[in-house]
């Protein structure tokens, strides 16, 4: 087992990593920019360690000096959490070439699910059901516009570094090609430094289902069952819940066998998550596999009474996962809590939490780096604290989430807690009758109004 | 008549009580104090300003907790001292603090000279150590001139972004 | 002459008071001291008893989240309105409070005549009301001498334990 | 179900059985005495009313103010936590009169419970092991020396009313009968009113382990399997986990079908406890029932996930129980944190609480009714927050415990946590080597001596 693990990320996640190294008493370096010196992974991990400035690009992604610090401090294993450096093969590299373990996949893995044709390519191979698309990467619009033909309209273009629904755009004749084609690759370009391109056949309200699944080194992969990610705005989640209302039986047993023929067909190390689409005839399509923990990992962890990090180390360090499957025992339910004004139209707002107050009781869990006094950097992302409420059925997670809403308290800032208020009471959202299009059509009212 | 000791008492005890501006005359004295609105609050609190505001706003017993791990075990290693923060007497001085983390050393290599020692002059430009990173060598220049005061880190100690390194008299 | 210690003194007297401004001119002393508008009530509390420190200390958003339920479909029944809290211009009035939780009547029973209207001189150990609880009729007497300035309470409202029922010129 | 149900409580339990009213859509109200007026469970209930000054006598046992407010405002249910009136038949045989229900027990249950010399007979009748003991109250001292002879010293005499440790003495030979007798006679009288004494077996070093059951109205009774109180100074129980690291799957099975005998015995219905001592045999033998929530039922609720005080309610209002037992899915400590000096012998520290940071994440609740800034009142208990600690095995959850410790920071007022923090150490607790004794021969180490 480590001596010490390195925390190269900062937020939640750090706290989260931290917390379950004590719990099984391994050492913990955080790093931080000068922006998060008063973060609560600063102060509950072991030692703690400026590397630069509020910029991420010098501090929580500067790959030399996280490198240093894990040599200057001894750290023999570095977790890189959600986000930031957690889906780089350079950085997985470069630890292994320092002898410094990196929690999470190799390299090799982190190249072959990030890059999404080669991905594409891989499931194909495998027999993992995917959405109808072009053969690899599209050179010209004209060749684009062939494929697109031949997938037929509407089709998703899409870049195959891209993430975070830059990139993509949705395309529903031939009228529109070339002009969405342009405006596409140039935000990959700059978002990604690589405009390559491919098309998709577009699923029409689908519902964004992901399978979590853990693989050890000795080539054993099992599923963890699935969470409801279709409440999203933007491509960004909102809330998250397993088992998906949308789910059957035989559906989550025919996904979870997908999910864990892609990560045996690559022979992946870690626990990782495959993100599908799944069409109204249930049919489903694999979108690609996040090589990390998610943020949403939560939810699982409350219904199966795992510690999804704890797995994470333990394969890292060598273990044998079991060989069985792990199913909801309960329902539950994550409100992703962001300091964004939801009644103007989700815009971030850093500042000051001048007063906080979190639910407790029965069925509820917080993991939030916040604390009355805190001030939220604007550098980094909105979100100060994920809720989870859980129970025995559907319903009650739902009220239990609505009562934690209403005991929770921030104030100097704005934030979705409103906004989730709203989402709980809806009467589709309450009978589980939604798809990845439910906010376009949801309307925020705001109370002031 | 008032001496300088009471009205600097009365000052500071005024200060807490939160005012903007007090304006005293009397037969022999005239006294005009004015307190910045923004600091009010805290100095009315208790007087010092403090410098972390993390100290303020969390409980301070986390800050306690650091380097308590969990496991008794684990406290085996010792963790490694980064900062030393500046002492009140050193602000006059000119700080110069590491661009990088690394590890600090005072010479190019282990058989050559020492680049700078306190009491030396040195100018804009002028190399005053290196920081090794990931087998690297960086040489940190100066950016100001004076005199250097104070060297603050260890040869050989480990470094963080933003740790003062030198103390220079300009 | 008022001396430094002295004007201190006052000083912070006056700025529990709440106010923006004093000047004072005497013979042998010219003072002015301003307060920041916005913060006496922050300055004023450094010793003073607070009614209810519970809104300082805890996010104030508890406070406004009384009475919106989970359900929605809770609402419909409107919680009944206890108390009433004194205001600024009462003070100078006793405050005879109920000693129990019940039902306040002005008078005996409902053919019987009112005990006391706003306006009455009142004595020691007069019934001013009765208060039902649990089908008992408690006759609540006067404990001052005075005469009632205001009664605060609807007839047949409830009350509860310590609400003000009638303020009393003394 | 009920419309509106007012909680004749304070503290955590008061705001405990609030959650669960919000969840299932109840409206609800607070009482409270002047002593109170900053409390949370005054903030989060529907409706909070004033009852009297401090002195619970005056407050909280004050049954004519109570019913009054129920009745001012509606209330068709009371729900009196734990404590206070909770064991109260007189107060149950109120609200019944008054057409309220009694969330708990009939008058008749309590007081066939409440009697503990009634109780014995009534277990006796109906095969439920109990200690051997005195055949009925005791008359004289002679009649006491007598039935000690018999029974076999060392015996324990016990306040047939008592409670809490009072009126209780542990004899071990003749000549120091009639003195202690006397003592506890006069200790019975003053705390309970009633003198009437019975004698017991006293067993050496046993384990205090109770069984939660629950009970309908049309006779159905089941089990939730057991609870480990054997930490516990001067009978104040400090730490209580589940499963009990003493407890075999055959002792869980005699102990849970003698729990259902002697709840059957008297058609009980509710929520309730049955406390037995289990010598170092695993021999077991029936104590008393609690008819009422216990504090520590949290840990009961956070391994079958279920939400006992939603039981309550749903009992009360004449739902069926299902027929089967429930077993721990996992393992649960509660750490009761008090507002006392573990270095000073436990001494009661009101005060105000000037810094507050709670523990969370993963397998961590907090059920808590303070915030900073709270003023602990000096007229109630002292108990400030339980603390719930999950994870799949006991080794895991005690070390999420002492992580959740490490969290936890409390300022202003002295807490027992750092008492917790050493007994989580202590190499007799993590082997799970304890009885009531424990805490007899557990030493606090003062940090700062």
């Amino acid at each position: 087992m480590f001596n010490k693990i390195l925390i190269a990320n900062r937020g939640e996640i750090a706290l989260r990593i931290i917390r379950t190294c004590k719990e099984m008493g391994i050492k913990t370096v955080a790093i931080y920019s000068t922006a998060d010196r008063d973060s609560l992974h600063v102060r509950f991990a072991d030692e703690a360690v400026c590397i630069g400035p509020a910029p991420s690009a010098q501090s929580y992604l500067n790959i030399p000096a996280i490198i240093s610090v894990a040599e200057l401090t001894n750290a023999d294993a570095i977790h890189p959490g959600y986000g930031f450096l957690s889906e780089n093969a350079k950085f997985a590299r470069i630890c292994t070439e320092h002898g410094i373990k990196f929690i999470g996949p190799t390299e090799e893995h982190i190249n072959k699910m990030g890059d999404k044709a080669t991905a594409r390519k891989t499931m194909i191979a495998n027999g993992v059901p995917i959405t109808p698309g072009s053969d690899g990467l599209i050179a010209t619009v004209e060749d684009g516009k062939r494929e697109a033909m031949r997938i037929g309209y509407p089709v998703m273009l899409k870049a195959t570094a891209g993430g975070g629904g830059k990139g993509m755009r949705v395309i529903r004749n031939e009228e529109e090609f070339e002009h969405l084609w342009n405006a596409a690759r140039q935000e990959a370009a700059a978002s990604f430094a690589n405009d390559a391109m491919f098309l998709e056949k577009f699923i029409e309200e689908p519902h964004h289902i992901e399978i979590q699944i853990a693989g050890d080194q000795y080539g054993n992969v099992c599923h963890l069952s699935e969470r409801d990610c279709s409440i999203q705005r933007r491509h960004q989640k909102l809330l998250e819940e397993t088992p998906s209302p949308f789910m059957t039986e035989q559906l989550r047993h025919k996904m979870g066998e997908a999910a864990i023929k892609a990560a045996k067909a690559i022979k992946y190390e870690g626990v990782g998550t495959c993100e599908f689409l799944v069409d109204k005839h249930r049919n489903f399509y694999f979108m690609e596999m996040n090589t990390r923990i998610q943020v949403e990992h939560g939810i699982t962890e409350e219904v199966t009474k795992l510690d999804l990090v704890k797995e994470q180390i333990m394969i890292a360090a060598g273990a044998k996962i079991s060989q069985r499957n792990y199913y909801p025992q309960a329902h539950a339910i994550e409100c992703r809590i962001n300091a964004e004004d939801p009644f103007n139209n989700f815009r971030p707002c850093p500042g000051q939490i001048t007063g906080l107050h979190l639910p407790g009781g029965n069925g509820i869990r917080v993991d939030t780096h916040v604390y009355t006094g805190y001030k939220i950097p604007a550098n980094y992302d909105s979100m100060i604290a994920k809720i989870v409420a859980v129970a025995q059925t559907r319903a009650e997670a739902i009220d239990k989430m609505r009562r934690a809403l209403f005991e929770l308290v921030i104030e100097g800032i704005k934030t979705t807690a409103p906004f989730h208020q709203q989402l709980l009471e809806d009467p589709n959202f309450r009978e589980g009758n939604y798809t990845t299009k439910f906010m376009e059509d949801f309307v925020i009212k705001n109370p002031e109004e | 008549m008032a001496n300088l000791k009471e009205i600097q008492d009365f000052i500071r005890t005024v200060s807490k009580i939160g005012i903007s501006e007090v304006d005293v005359q009397t037969d022999d004295l005239k006294l005009n104090v004015k307190f910045p609105v923004g600091e009010i609050a805290a100095a009315a609190q208790g007087g010092d300003a403090i410098q972390f505001p993390y100290h303020m706003q969390i409980p301070s017993g986390i800050a306690q907790q650091m380097g308590t791990p969990v496991q008794a075990a684990a406290t085996a290693t010792t963790p490694i001292e980064f900062r030393q923060e500046a002492k009140e007497d050193e602000k006059k001085y000119l700080t110069i603090k590491s661009p990088m983390v690394g590890t600090f050393y005072r010479r190019p290599s282990p058989d050559k000279p020492i680049y700078v020692n306190v009491g030396d002059e040195i100018t804009k430009g002028k190399v005053l150590c290196v920081i090794e990173a990931m087998k690297l060598f960086n040489e940190i220049e100066a950016e100001v001139s004076g005199k250097i005061a104070k060297i603050l880190v260890e040869d050989g100690s480990p470094v963080e972004y933003d740790q003062p390194l030198f103390l220079v008299e300009p």
